[in-house]
């Protein structure tokens, strides 16, 4: 028995942001819609710098700001005080509401202050949503997935059946939702994706000053996510616990279509085999062409990636969907490292990656002390994941391909792409390139050609 | 940290001194102070020949920049008013005339400290929100704002320029080094072309 | 008096390719049509070698294979057997001659063998095209523009004016060209693009083995390119004897708009304000929302970038639009080097840049060498070119951004675009990160957050 | 070079032998062919000595990638036929089967002991196009195709793993360690699950 098992270890630098931070996302990504944070003041300004660093964006979160009164006698005044007070200032639709470590530890009972709000609130007031989010309970990851989940239950109406498609895609960046819409309106498909910050968190330069929040997934599609044709999740985990669809099922018989994020040919080739079904039309030539031109890629680099080993950290969807597509182009994800805990990605690895678990080590709810420890004793040539993992592969002269939330030491967070062919093409350019530049670069003699 | 100070002098005795190390004026006068405390000849002496080389070291660099920033316009918004006068006067030796300056925390007498340091024309703003600082900072046509780091991407939005003075700068701003580093970037980002991008189609007002 | 000014220095590290690699990408970029060297095998091999090496695709270039009997008695005999196999093995439609330095030297009459060829081929036979490209005069950028205006003058015709556009790109990458026909089809415009290799030198797997060559520009479409609305035509250097659309305006009147390469916003803005015009709609909200974007990214970079020092070249064109594209983002092209010569560099230069020239130091008909003692005077912060500019990135320790042809040392060469708001936010986006990344990693605390 | 070496015999005395450094057989053949030359008992004991330690180092890690490569099946085609003996002889020791073998330049007499060294079956290939090497590529479904750089484009555009072996090359062949480089780069490219996408979808024939 190993003694050191039993004692408690405290997480050295997380591999994962704060439950409401998603949950901020989430409501950013909804027209007309306010995030407010229940908690204190502290949380939302770090959440707030966060995103802006990250989209370099204006981001506007409401919070109830705790004093120590309210700690002592409950948040109740201070978020009636807050919700009015943004009622006043943004006239919004929906104001989601998404709580903090202290709010939860205190015991706060929310849907109950929801009620006894939304009973004072005037008939054309706007929607209520909360959803709870304490940080030591899931990472930014689970908080997005909970809070589209708190907005299918509160929103979903049932209804004559239509033939639109609701698409959660979970935590992917501006441009990919935008080439999500791109791909559904190429098949004839009418989506309902929940999230949209597309422009809300990648907006171009404006011409006066806005409240922003007029952008995003319209409240009414929203509530016709009940009446659709089909749900499509991108979820490598299969955690229903946080699943809108399975809500979506569950209540109103929605087809739910759990798939991995689309990175790589064949998770791609899931996802639009998916959609030809959905659509019942041939997949479109101009996708067919950018798959056809990646496989030719792949093939073009297989020499520069055969064997090389990469270490990836991040959310456990995306840790997934990537281990899945390095496999696929003749790498080994020595590591895989999900900062929150699903307690499924090994199962969900193995299944799809059988044969090759030997070489692959999985785990999950680690932080980047234990990251870096372990990297260090695998020699990877190189990694995947945030801008957090910039001190580690510094440490350990190992380039850094970066993907994920937060990136904050480049610029173009928002269009660093990884989903459907397009993306992946882009994803691929940028990891071998990078093993090609450190090759170059660390060489004594120097390649010129390659 | 005056609290902290003064709570030493009480109970230690403890001397201590209230100066700032932003701006040329203000890191001289600081070192003049502590000189001064010691009424030592000799440290005057060597105070006064430092504080000359480093104005001597610094100030052709800053009056490059000046010729371009000249009459410029900038807007303040800082935590404590404290900081705000330090700013209002290295803007000065650059050239840039503040056009509003106010505080999250400065208290009346603060505010009237601050009229009476800026020149006539003003705006001193008191606690407003963003929304009143867009205001003031369309009206005034200012070139520059100064804030904090979560008003970036607003002023950026805007097509205005910016420079954050909070904790989190990766490029120190004190001391006579700290007033190259402020200058340099508030030049950067007045003088960068990009801003003609927006203002030939998306500016409302005949702003230049 | 400079004693050294007397003396003939030779080329060292030439920054540029050989002339008729020009003009063979150009015959590759037309449906049915082979290129075709005359000249001896080396230069066919070196020029397959290069173009392979950068677009990893297969490339068929035919050549006369000069022997030593060629050289004395003329390769009219190697000529006609090449012609007579190539009709054999590839029934084209078009055959692309271009000279090389030997045929050129011993003074082959290109066109009266043409002549003799033609009359001897059958009335169905292919199109036989001639260019005179010999390497001692130009570069392979010229060689591209005269190949463009060869098939040009040989193929257009006078007949009713259609609503056609003419699209004289000049050597741009596939994926700009794939591109440049989106931006056409988005406005409602028709467009021939020629050439068109953005399928040649840039397909997908192959099903079977292939000639290759069947894409390209349509024999037909270039028939009718005098009949064309109008043809933009992309030259920053105002080159009239290597302009395809000096040919029609002179012949047919059609409408010649000279523009530069869309690199950056202002340049962009020119070319599609023209396009809005010719096509008599608004330009299209996709570009609007794309270019504001484009802007927005650029203020959020403005001070990384601000002053910041680049050394430029490659062909006059692109380091011509290239340094106009940094000067409107606040950098200064410190070095404007091209390895061709126009002559008009400075002053293209001095027109669109005034008050900055005094900053910017500008030669054409330059080495390598040169530009790399230029360069280590000048202490940039960045280079931007094709990869033979590795040599110098690796010996001055200053970050190099690929762009240009060769680049044989990355994968991905056919999708480094500059061109339109969306390929300069491409460009854009890897400037600045080389710029940062070479600033975090040689920052001695290492930034994490910029 | 057999020119120049059969000059400098004639001319000056200099005496020459005839080798290949490609491959673990030829290597070591070469040694000890060097080595017979100078008939002297203490240099062909440590020639024995080096050969067998070298060839214990290189072929446990041969020995794997021989476990993944068996039964797999190339085609070649080399400038002069000298290369493809060595190559045929390396591919071999991979447990890699020769389906066809040519070059550009061979002789009528060097396609005879090409025919007697390969096994039963292998075709050989006397000057071809490349619309020929694709035909035999595809009717012997071959896993590897050794040939030019120029080659290269058009085996992965059908599918086909492909290794050059001209003098471009930025890893060496030759050599034990060469071997070993060969092995590694035979190794990737015949066992990259990228053709598995070609397969699935764009491939006729039942290859897999």
């Amino acid at each position: 028995m190993n003694p050191q098992s039993t004692i408690a270890v405290s997480t050295r630098n997380p591999c994962r942001m704060c439950t409401p931070l998603g949950a901020a996302m989430v409501f950013s990504g909804i027209a007309d819609a306010v995030p407010f944070l229940h908690g204190s003041q502290g949380c939302s300004t770090y959440i707030r710098r966060y995103l802006i660093g990250h989209f370099r964006e204006p981001v506007d979160i409401a919070c109830s700001n705790f004093g120590e009164s309210s700690v002592i006698f409950g948040g109740w005044q201070n978020l009636h005080t807050g919700i009015h007070a943004v009622i006043e200032q943004y006239h919004p639709r929906l104001i989601g509401i998404a709580t903090t470590c202290l709010a939860e530890t205190i015991g706060e009972d929310i849907p109950q202050m929801i009620h006894r709000l939304e009973q004072e609130l005037p008939e054309d007031g706007p929607i209520l949503v909360s959803v709870s989010t304490p940080s030591y309970q899931g990472s930014h990851s689970d908080g997005f997935h909970r809070a589209v989940k708190a907005v299918v239950e509160k929103l979903a109406q049932p209804g004559p059946a239509g033939r639109h498609i609701n698409v959660f895609s979970g935590m992917i960046c501006p441009e990919d939702i935008r080439h999500l819409k791109d791909i559904f309106a190429e098949f004839g498909l009418q989506a309902t994706l929940l999230p949209d910050y597309s422009d809300a968190l990648d907006s171009g330069i404006w011409n006066r000053y806005e409240k922003n929040i007029e952008s995003g997934t319209p409240i009414e599609s929203i509530r016709r996510c009940g009446q659709a044709q089909a749900t499509i999740e991108f979820s490598a985990t299969g955690d229903f616990s946080t699943s809108a669809g399975e809500t979506l099922l569950r209540r109103f018989g929605t087809p739910l279509y759990m798939l991995p994020l689309p990175v790589g040919v064949r998770q791609c080739d899931t996802f639009f085999e998916r959609l030809s079904v959905l659509s019942a039309t041939e997949i479109p030539a101009r996708f067919t062409a950018q798959r056809s031109r990646l496989i030719d890629s792949y093939v073009d680099a297989h020499k520069y990636v055969f064997g090389k080993k990469a270490v990836l950290y991040g959310p456990a969807d995306w840790v997934a969907a990537l281990a899945i597509f390095l496999c696929e182009i003749g790498m080994v994800p020595v590591l895989c490292a999900a900062g929150d805990h699903k307690g499924t990605l090994q199962e969900h690895l193995r299944e799809h990656l059988p044969g090759t678990m030997d070489s692959i080590t999985v785990v999950e709810d680690t932080d980047f002390a234990s990251i870096e420890q372990m990297a260090a004793g695998l020699k990877p040539d190189i990694l995947i994941g945030d801008s957090n993992g910039y001190k580690m592969s510094r440490n350990l002269n190992i380039p850094l391909v970066r993907l994920g939330l937060p990136i904050h030491d480049r610029i173009g967070a928002s269009r660093m792409t990884a989903i459907g062919y397009q993306g992946t093409q882009q994803l691929f350019d940028r990891i071998v390139n990078t093993i090609l530049e450190h090759q170059q670069d660390n060489c004594s003699i120097g390649y010129t050609h390659l | 940290m005056v609290h902290l100070a003064r709570h030493m002098q009480e109970k230690y005795g403890i001397p201590y001194i209230h100066v700032s190390y932003f701006g040329i004026q203000d890191m001289s006068r600081a070192l003049y102070d502590v000189a001064e405390f010691f009424a030592d000849n000799e440290v005057l002496e060597r105070t006064q020949s430092l504080v000359r080389q480093e104005i001597q070291r610094v100030m052709p660099e800053i009056n490059r920049y000046r010729q371009d920033l000249q009459g410029k316009k900038a807007g303040i918004y800082t935590g404590g008013a404290f900081k705000a006068f330090s700013l209002v006067d290295s803007l000065r030796l650059l050239g840039i005339q503040t056009a509003f300056v106010g505080s999250q925390t400065g208290g009346p007498e603060d505010y009237q400290r601050l009229e009476a340091f800026c020149d006539e024309g003003t705006i001193i703003v008191d606690d407003a929100n963003i929304m009143e600082l867009v205001r003031f900072a369309q009206e005034t046509r200012i070139d520059l704002f100064i804030g904090g780091v979560k008003e970036r991407p607003v002023a950026y939005k805007l097509g205005i320029g910016f420079c954050d003075h909070n904790h989190e700068r990766k490029i120190s701003l004190a001391g006579f080094e700290g007033m190259l580093n402020f200058s340099r970037e508030v030049h950067a980002t007045i003088m960068s072309p990009v801003w003609k991008l927006i203002d030939s189609r998306n500016r409302q007002a005949g702003r230049n």
